[in-house]
């Protein structure tokens, strides 16, 4: 039991550590803290994975969390396959990440707050995986993104890191907001919040209803829509996906770690959680699939025209979280969680090539401004190359296979999930096109930057470039584990690894259909390469020449739908001025405290009148006697 | 008697706690040298921490009866009597009181300079008329601690608060005093109705008019609802806790404002369960209304304490929203949260005041990337800016958690705009802190170079955080510990706010809001 | 017989007057006699009273009131004299020097 | 009637306490001629008032109510708990005028006999069982404080407040007089106890005439302690008079007053409660409202304090409406709280009074805690004890009053009283305010005496311990007043 | 109407008059002068309600003493002055609207007054039988006793008081 328990511990230890002593005492050494224990807990997490592996389900509770009345809930942890396959994502790539960040963070100012920073986060998000109910889930789920906001925000000298921060953790509290009434709703439907209860009795509760304004919803529905909630701000879905690209603004390892392999997938990773509940309400599952399918094409056009070479990365994670959201959506659980896994590893690996980019160009971040790095940083570039071969789905890269699996699945599941699978298709041919522009721009042509950068172009240190390398064993090889039988009779490893927890999709198709599928979908990867090539490599001016032809396309897309400034003229503007204006300006100060101010000002007034009645005069004074006399006896003995 | 479990140990505890600062008050009459008074009066208000632990360790969790009661005839002619003793609810908030007047002192060390055994009877005074509250049993014994805090708190806050300072002492005087006056009325009627006795226990287990209840609900409610401050009664508080010295500040947030909430779980509920029942949804509405409304406002302001104070009405909606959900959850949670906010807030001002010594000023503007400057103040006090937001580990997120869900259980719409206070308390809370904390650093106060250069925190300042940076933390892992002390107490208190023949037959107000939602 | 209410209306009559004096003069010393008109009416009516009553109380109290007024005329004399000395006027719309 | 209706030395016995202190009175005048030093006058004044009380005390003793002189003059436990606040009353005053009057040059011998002989007037009254002797009383009293609020024959102020004193005196004493000719005419008597008797055998209180009656005797009461409409003497006078009659006319006369009223009321008219209950209530509530709100524009600290025991006077009529034996017991005990209360507050205000400077007004008090901390606070505790903030013995008064008021199931009108306190706190803590939270504008001194730091000390220390434990002066008011004759 | 009705009618109607009259003068001794003749009328109608001993004090005290110290003081203080300037106050109307609807509600009130209590022992046949003085006099000193006492007490009152405020003081 004290082998789980420390698995999240350990990075807790160390960040406790390195934040107390950091500043004073270990500063540059913050490393000898953070790495030796996230690799413990990388061990350790191997060694639970075993466990599991050898059909062991762990559920232990360590002690009564919170008790009052008939709600209880408890610190315990569940580790099934499940979570025995993000342990292993999360503690495998966070030491890799650790690894890289050395170089990466070396001789900057917080060094010892990164790595703190980083510690709590894999404390926090092992926390998430690790949980045996929806509470505990909840607090991985906001201490990761509390871990975000520091580490988004790290460079807070910055006003856009800072703001960055802030946008990412309070567009988070918006889903926050329904993934925690969706928590409460559960505890009331089930009185229970432990996965294992609360799946349990799943089926017992179908067909309940809840009344919310007068109408009637059916409750598990409700529940999964708000715990969607949850996921769609977590994963930057539709509509709450404006975060994650301003949280490039955090060190690249970062983005590589949190925003893109790890945190983000939480989302993924609850739903996937929750499968029990989802398969019973059809239209929770439709919405995950229709704002999976569409959040991949929506971001993908947005990743075509943008410049920031992390952005682009971004946009693209934000795209590869959609078709996870739809493999979930289409019940293909299983081929979410495969994605997610896969994704891991050559996404993290995009990051940290961009991160060993822009680290050799001291920050610059515009794609417009590189070119020809292939002849400096080799090793990047062929890393770079991998990785985008395996987002973009070619065959035998780990892309391929989780990505191929849930467009098969999307196709399958008919009609809904048939025009997502082309939206989703749609999306694979940008997914290429934007994945090689990047190269082409990055790696190839000729370098565009000042003479300074120029001079200092150098390969990344072995400290960044080896875990660059074992990751890109990852992103080729990370998806062998799940071959689809079409090709392999019961390699589909993860497939029945998962099933007990996930279960098995529904649906079967013909042989020819899945493999014209898949045709279809490596023709449009191949495509996609193929008129990046055109128009980065053969005919340079082809781009502007579109940007200039489809002009109004091409600035909507740029700056991103313009869903940021729709948020600020619609809801943050309005509520900063509603708030200074009429709630502080005209209800506080004019009607509450004019009332408050305005009642004794009014007897002051009255006072001050009163006073003039006391003339000092004798005669006034009896005057008022014999008056008030005279009203007495008017009044009661003449009107009684 | 049936309700109390004398006290049992050998001395009486419980007056002890409350008269040892009185005594010290006194003591410090008659010192001159200001070293002396300062370090007399941070022993006393250690020594009266001290004697308060037995309290816990002999405290029966299992009982909702009334602990440690001391009881002595005092006016026999009125029926009334020194009556103390402390069950469930009231135990937590006499260790916060107890801790939080230990720090006031410490952090007056050197903010306050003149008048300073004045100042320190004031809050030696402050400190007996709290836990006075806390522990009376007697309505009129209640009665005569919760308007003699009025009278130090006037003075701390016009003697030795900042520019407005009179205005708003004598704003908090009068605001809070016509509601504390018509719950004396209030409380002579419920004397008479209550058979000529004033013995809270009795009280509560007499059975009232319903009519009479309304109205004595009302006048209780206008106390109460003042002190809490629910709004649309809030409009002291900013202005006091503004103005009051840090010290000032921290006894107001952490332990002033919860009387309120207090006297609802003390008097109004087990008294008036029919009054409660029908005023629960309007007072249920007003506190979602305080909760956004206070949230809001918060993102309008630009005085660094005044936001904090806002933030106030925001949280209290919260406490407010638990209690008159009337379930286990909610009254749990409500507790908790004044414990947790009285520890946020407080540690908050505490913090304001640490900073306001180095920078004084307290306009948001004119800070600026002081994460740099004074990088462990910075790390404190984002612990405190998350447990305000309530984020897990916190405390704040359990009282939090407890109450929204109360909120849902109570009816689902509340709940839904309560958990609105949460985004919106993380929007300007982060503001806040991004505002004083990120960005460029205000060049005035950079370390070397600057006009008024920036110290990072002491060792007393420190360690006047320490204790409750632990206690949210301590909440935040193992609520239990706390909430473990309330079970018997809030368990009682439902059954008796359900009790009574009267049932059903609500106004139609309440008919008419149930149908909105 | 004279009716009894006819002293009273009497008394009553009278006992106006001199309030209205009160009210109307200026001069000190006729608001002192107003003031001694009213007593005079109600000894009138107490006069009467005690007549129509056959009882002696009424007639003791007037001597009271007769006395009382010989004590009343001292002092209150004795106080417009102080008062004069130091402000050369009795006109009673004058003497405001305490308002408010 | 015979003789043997007449007297014995036996029926003096009740009257030992007015003897003395008439007896005192006479010896204070003689001495004066013979002694130059006051404060041997002074002395001689207060020895004479201790033993005057030390008579009180025995005769606190008799059970039964004891009526004399043809039931003219009863002692009861109601007279003598009146007797006691009228014997502190006046011997604080004393105490507070020694310096005072010696500054005001004003420092006669007579003036402490004049204190005395009203104070043997307010007696009277509380001991008066018939309008006559009432009225006797009362005059005797009003008389004495006439001559002590011109006292001060050199200044235009006091010749003023002496002058429209007197000249509404006399004008509501005509008043009085009226109604007593109208009751005696109704009912034959002027004997409290017959006129009750003769109202119910007469079946006559309906009588609009008998009403008329009362009602023109609780004007001259209303003017006696100072009730609005009737209550426009009460701040020019009280301005104007010297600061320690002030005190001592604040609380003696007011005391008197009530005294009579309540007795008058229950004792005579007890049947008419009713009747005079439609009057009263509107009276109090004027002239609560009459007395807090005017005393927030007040600068002058001797005028605030005026309207300011205007407004106490409404609180204190409540306990009279109320109608009950306790509700006049809780008058009697608001009368004697605020006794301690008021004459602590004027206390202070004599000591600001120094050669050539007035300090009467409030800008005087700025900032006076830092120079004069002490004399602040006890004036901080007055203050708060004059708004009825606990724990002092202000608040019990109220309480008490309260209580009674609401017992008679006159609730609004506690409603309408603390509304009232609420304003009153303003300007009581302007005072505060004043002292703790301004600059000094200029250094005042003080003028302090060893009579004067008795006088702080006593009135401090009671109303923080009647505020505490009250149980003493609540069980011997109940006991005094457990209900009229 | 009787005899003693048109007795009555006289003597109101002159006590009326003289009251007005009294009240009206300019100047304060013509008042003092009109009021004599007003306390003699009084003292007249004291004698018709059988009460000889208050007519004669009503004359003797009243009359003779106390409007005699009025004159005094009125020669004391220098009044001359006063005679040229308005006699009556700036809102005297209102003064006398609002004494006139007093004197309108009182004897609206009182008007119907007739004998209600049983009657005394003092008729007139009694009184005559002892002697008007004799007989309020014995009432004076046995039954009235205290009040007499006090009586002489308000007195002395007035005497010191009188000193006090009008002596002349050395130092």
């Amino acid at each position: 039991m004290v082998k789980y328990i420390l698995i999240p511990l350990l990075p807790f230890i160390a960040f406790v550590i390195t934040i107390l002593f950091g500043r004073n005492h270990i500063k540059d050494k913050a490393h000898w803290i953070a790495v030796p224990a996230v690799f413990a807990s990388f061990i350790l997490a191997v060694s639970a994975f075993m466990d599991v592996l050898g059909g062991k389900v762990i559920n232990i509770n360590i002690y009564s969390w919170i008790v009052s009345g008939d709600f209880n809930v408890s610190m315990g942890f569940l580790i099934d396959q499940l979570t025995a396959v993000m342990l292993m994502v999360v503690t495998s790539i966070s030491t890799l990440i650790f690894i890289y960040s050395i170089g990466y963070m070396h001789g900057d100012g917080g060094y010892y707050r990164f790595f703190a920073y980083l510690s709590l986060f894999v404390f926090s998000m092992l926390i998430l995986v690790m949980a045996n109910n929806y509470l505990l889930l909840y607090f991985g789920w906001e201490a990761v993104g509390l871990c975000s906001y520091f580490l988004i925000g790290f460079w807070f000298h910055k006003k856009s890191a800072a703001d960055a921060g802030k946008k990412a953790f309070i567009v988070n509290r918006f889903g926050d907001f329904g993934f925690g009434l969706g928590v409460i709703l559960i505890f009331l439907t089930f009185g229970s919040l432990e996965y294992v209860k609360v799946f349990d009795s799943a089926g017992t509760v179908a067909g309940q209803t809840i009344n919310i304004l007068g109408y009637q919803f059916d409750t598990i529905t409700v529940i999964c829509l708000l715990l969607f909630c949850g996921a769609v701000g977590k994963s930057a879905q539709l509509p709450l996906h404006v975060w994650l690209p301003d949280a490039m603004e955090g060190p690249t390892p970062v983005s590589a770690l949190i925003h893109a392999a790890t945190m983000v997938t939480a989302g993924v990773f609850m739903v996937a959680r929750s499968n029990p509940l989802f398969n019973l309400s059809a239209s929770a599952m439709a919405t995950v699939a229709v704002v999976g399918g569409v959040t991949a094409l929506f971001a993908a056009t947005i990743a075509l025209v943008q410049n920031d070479i992390k952005r682009v990365i971004a946009y693209s994670t934000v795209s590869q979280l959609g078709y996870m959201f739809l493999a979930l959506g289409v019940g293909a659980y299983t081929a979410g969680i495969f994605h997610l896994y896969t994704h891991a590893y050559f996404k993290a690996l995009l990051f940290l090539g961009a991160g060993s980019v822009i680290h050799a160009l001291h920050d610059e971040q515009n794609m417009q401004k590189m070119g020809g790095l292939k002849k400096y940083m080799p090793i990047t570039y062929w890393v770079f190359i991998l990785a985008s071969l395996s987002i973009s789905g070619i065959p035998g890269f780990a892309g391929f296979f989780s990505k191929d699996e849930i467009l098969w699945r999307a196709y399958l599941s008919g009609g809904l999930g048939r025009f997502l699978w082309f939206l989703a298709a749609g999306a694979a041919l940008l997914t290429a096109f934007y994945s090689f522009r990047l190269i082409y721009l990055t790696f190839h042509g000729k370098f565009r930057g000042t003479r300074e950068q120029e001079h200092h172009l150098h390969e990344s240190p072995p400290v960044m470039t080896v875990p660059l390398m074992f990751l890109a064993v990852g992103a080729v090889a990370a998806g062998w584990v799940g071959i689809p039988p079409i090709f392999m009779e019961h390699a589909d490893k993860i497939g029945e690894f998962l099933a007990p927890v996930l279960g098995h999709p529904a649906g079967e198709g013909s042989h020819a259909e899945e493999l014209a599928v898949m045709g279809i979908s490596i023709t449009v990867a191949l495509a996609g390469i193929l008129i990046a090539y055109i128009m980065y490599i053969r005919k340079t001016d082809l781009p502007g020449k579109l940007g200039a032809m489809f002009q109004p396309v091409y600035r909507l897309l740029y700056n991103k739908y313009w869903v940021d400034e729709l948020y600020s003229k619609t809801i943050v503007q309005p509520t900063l001025k509603a708030s200074d204006r009429i709630i502080l300006g005209f209800f506080d100060a004019k009607i509450i405290e004019g009332i408050v101010n305005g009642v004794p000002a009014l007897i002051g007034a009255f006072s001050r009148r009163f006073r003039a009645i006391q003339t000092g005069l004798l005669s006034t004074y009896g005057l008022a006697m014999v008056l008030g006399a005279v009203f007495i006896i008017g009044f009661w003995i003449f009107l009684k | 008697m049936e309700n109390i479990i004398l006290n049992s140990l050998d001395y009486p505890i419980l007056s002890w706690t409350v008269f040892l600062p009185l005594i010290g008050a006194v003591v410090l009459l008659f010192l001159k040298r200001a070293d002396v008074i300062r370090w007399t009066s941070l022993g006393v208000t250690a020594a009266t921490f001290v004697i308060s632990l037995p309290l816990l360790s002999n405290f029966d969790k299992g009982t909702y009866k009334m602990q440690f009661v001391e009881r002595y005839e005092w006016i026999p002619s009125w029926g009334i009597n020194y009556f103390i003793g402390i069950d469930g609810i009231s135990i937590l908030f006499i260790f916060l009181t107890t801790i939080l007047s230990i720090l006031c002192v410490l952090v007056s060390w050197r903010a306050v300079e003149t008048k300073i055994k004045e100042f320190h009877i004031a809050i030696l005074t402050m400190e007996a008329g709290m836990l006075g509250v806390f522990v009376a049993l007697d309505f009129f014994l209640f009665y005569l601690f919760w308007e003699a805090m009025l009278i130090p708190m006037f003075l701390l806050i016009g003697v030795w608060g900042g520019q407005n300072r009179v205005y708003a002492a004598i704003k908090f005087f009068l605001y809070t005093l016509v509601g504390s006056v018509l719950m004396l009325v209030g409380i002579v009627v419920l004397y008479f109705y209550g058979g000529r006795t004033l013995d809270i226990l009795a009280l509560s287990s007499m059975q009232y008019p319903v009519t009479l209840q309304y109205w004595l609900f009302i006048a209780f409610f206008a106390a109460f609802a003042v002190k809490v401050p629910m709004f649309p009664v809030h409009t002291w508080l900013p202005d006091a806790h503004t103005e009051a010295p840090t010290a000032g500040s921290v006894i107001l947030a952490g332990v002033l404002i919860k009387m309120g909430a207090y006297g609802f779980l003390r008097f109004s509920m087990p008294m008036l369960p029919d009054a409660t029942r029908f005023f629960m949804w309007p007072v249920l509405i007003l506190s979602i209304v305080a909760i956004i409304y206070g949230a809001l406002v918060c993102f309008a302001q630009k005085d660094f304490k005044r936001l904090i104070a806002y933030s106030s009405v925001s949280h209290m909606g919260f406490v407010t929203l638990g209690i008159f959900a009337l379930n286990t959850q909610g009254l749990e949670g409500g507790i908790l949260q004044m414990l947790n906010h009285g520890i946020v807030t407080g540690a908050m001002f505490l913090m304001i005041g640490m900073i306001y010594e180095r920078t004084h000023t307290r306009v948001i503007a004119d800070y600026g990337g002081f994460a740099r400057l004074v990088p462990w103040y910075a790390g404190f006090f984002i612990i405190l800016t998350l447990a305000s937001i309530g984020l897990p580990s916190t405390n704040g997120f359990i009282g939090e958690f407890l109450i929204i869900f109360s909120a849902f259980k109570a009816k689902k719409l509340l709940g839904v705009f309560a958990a609105t206070g949460i985004i919106l308390g993380a929007g300007y809370m982060l503001r806040l802190y991004q505002n004083i904390f990120f960005e460029k650093a205000n060049p005035d106060y950079e370390t070397p170079g600057g006009h008024h250069p920036v110290w990072d925190l002491n060792a007393r300042e420190v360690l006047t955080l320490i204790p409750l940076i632990v206690f949210i933390f301590w909440i935040g892992f193992y609520p239990n510990a706390f909430l473990s002390y309330m079970h018997a107490s809030v368990q009682h208190l439902i059954e008796q706010v359900n009790q009574t023949a009267y049932a059903g037959q609500e106004s139609l107000i309440a008919e008419y809001i149930r149908e909105i939602f | 017989m004279v009716p009894l209410s006819w002293y009273i209306i009497l008394s009553a009559v009278v006992f106006s007057i001199g309030v209205v004096g009160f009210f109307t003069r200026r001069n000190l010393i006729m608001i002192f006699m107003s003031v001694e008109l009213m007593l005079n009416s109600v000894n009138i009516s107490l006069v009467a009273y005690s007549h129509y009553l056959q009882s002696m109380r009424g007639q003791v109290l007037v001597f009271f009131v007769i006395a009382v007024a010989a004590a009343e005329a001292a002092i209150g004399l004795a106080i417009i004299i102080a008062y004069y000395k130091n402000n050369p006027t009795i006109k009673v719309d004058e003497i405001n020097l305490l308002k408010g | 009637m015979d003789m043997s209706s007449g007297f014995s030395l036996l029926s003096i016995r009740p009257l030992v306490p007015e003897l003395t202190m008439i007896c005192t009175a006479l010896i204070l005048m003689l001495l004066d001629l013979i002694v130059k030093k006051k404060e041997v006058v002074a002395g001689v004044g207060i020895a004479g008032t201790l033993v005057a009380l030390y008579g009180t005390l025995k005769l606190y003793g008799f059970s039964e109510p004891q009526a004399v002189f043809s039931d003219m003059f009863v002692l009861d436990g109601y007279s003598n708990f009146f007797r006691l606040i009228f014997y502190l009353n006046v011997i604080l005053t004393i105490c507070i005028s020694l310096r005072y009057m010696v500054i005001e040059k004003a420092s006669f011998g007579e003036y402490y006999a004049l204190l005395i002989f009203a104070t043997t007037g307010m007696m009277i009254m509380a001991s008066a069982s018939d309008l006559i002797v009432l009225y006797l009383g009362l005059e005797l009293m009003a008389l004495s404080t006439y001559i002590l609020a011109g006292m001060m024959r050199k200044q235009p102020r006091s010749n003023e407040a002496a002058l429209k004193y007197f000249f509404l005196g006399a004008f509501s004493s005509a008043f009085f007089l009226y109604g007593i000719s109208l009751t005696y005419g109704l009912t034959g008597t002027t004997n409290l106890k017959d006129i009750a008797a003769s109202l119910q055998a007469l079946n006559i209180t309906g009588n609009p005439m008998v009403f008329l009656g009362l009602i023109f005797m609780i004007v001259a009461f209303g003017f006696k302690i100072a009730l609005a409409p009737f209550h426009m003497w009460a701040p020019d006078v009280y301005e104007g008079a010297p600061t320690s009659v002030t005190a001592f006319m604040s609380v003696g006369p007011k005391a008197a007053g009530f005294a009579v009223l309540g007795r008058v009321l229950f004792s005579a008219f007890g049947a008419m409660q009713v009747q005079w209950d439609s009057i009263l209530i509107p009276l109090a509530i004027i002239t609560m409202a009459t007395g807090s709100i005017i005393a927030l524009a007040q600068t002058n600290i001797k005028r605030m304090l005026a309207y300011s025991s205007i407004a106490h006077a409404g609180y204190m009529l409540l306990g009279i409406i109320a109608g009950t034996p306790g509700g006049l017991a809780s008058t009697a005990n608001y009368l004697m709280i605020y006794a301690i209360m008021n004459i602590g507050a004027f206390a202070v205000v004599i000591m600001l009074r120094r050669e050539g400077f007035q300090g009467e007004n409030l800008d005087d008090y700025m900032g006076l805690a830092k120079s004069h901390p002490v004399a602040s606070a006890l004036m901080l505790v007055f203050m708060f004890a004059l708004t009825g903030i606990p724990p002092t013995a202000g608040f019990i008064g109220k309480f008490y009053v309260f209580m009674e008021v609401i017992n008679a199931g006159y609730t609004y009108l506690a409603v309408i009283a603390v509304v009232f306190s609420v304003i009153s706190a303003f300007f009581y803590l302007r005072v505060v305010m004043y002292m703790y939270m301004r600059d000094p504008r200029e250094e005042v001194a003080l003028t302090t005496s060893p009579s004067m730091n008795f006088v702080l000390a006593v009135t401090a220390v009671m109303i923080l311990v009647i505020g505490v434990f009250p149980s003493v002066l609540l069980d011997l008011v109940k006991s005094s007043i457990p209900g009229l004759l | 109407m009787t005899a003693p009705q048109w007795f009555f009618a006289y003597f109101a109607g002159m006590i009326t008059l003289l009251s007005v009259v009294m009240i009206t003068r300019r100047n304060p001794v013509h008042g003092v002068l009109w009021m004599l003749v007003l306390f003699v009328h009084i003292a007249g109608l004291y004698l018709f309600l059988n009460a000889e001993f208050l007519a004669a004090i009503q004359i003797i005290v009243y009359a003779g003493a106390i409007l005699v110290l009025f004159l005094f003081v009125i020669m004391l203080l220098n009044l001359k002055k006063e005679l040229t300037v308005r006699k009556v106050q700036q809102h005297w109307v209102i003064g006398a609207a609002v004494g006139a609807i007093f004197a309108a509600l009182v004897v609206a009130v009182v008007a119907g007054i007739t004998v209600l209590p049983p009657l005394g022992k003092y008729s007139i046949e009694a009184i005559r039988s002892e002697g008007g003085i004799m007989t309020i006099g014995k009432v004076m000193y046995t039954k009235y006793l205290l009040p007499f006492e006090i009586a002489s007490l308000v007195l002395l009152v007035a005497i010191v008081g009188a000193v006090v405020l009008a002596k002349k003081r050395i130092g």
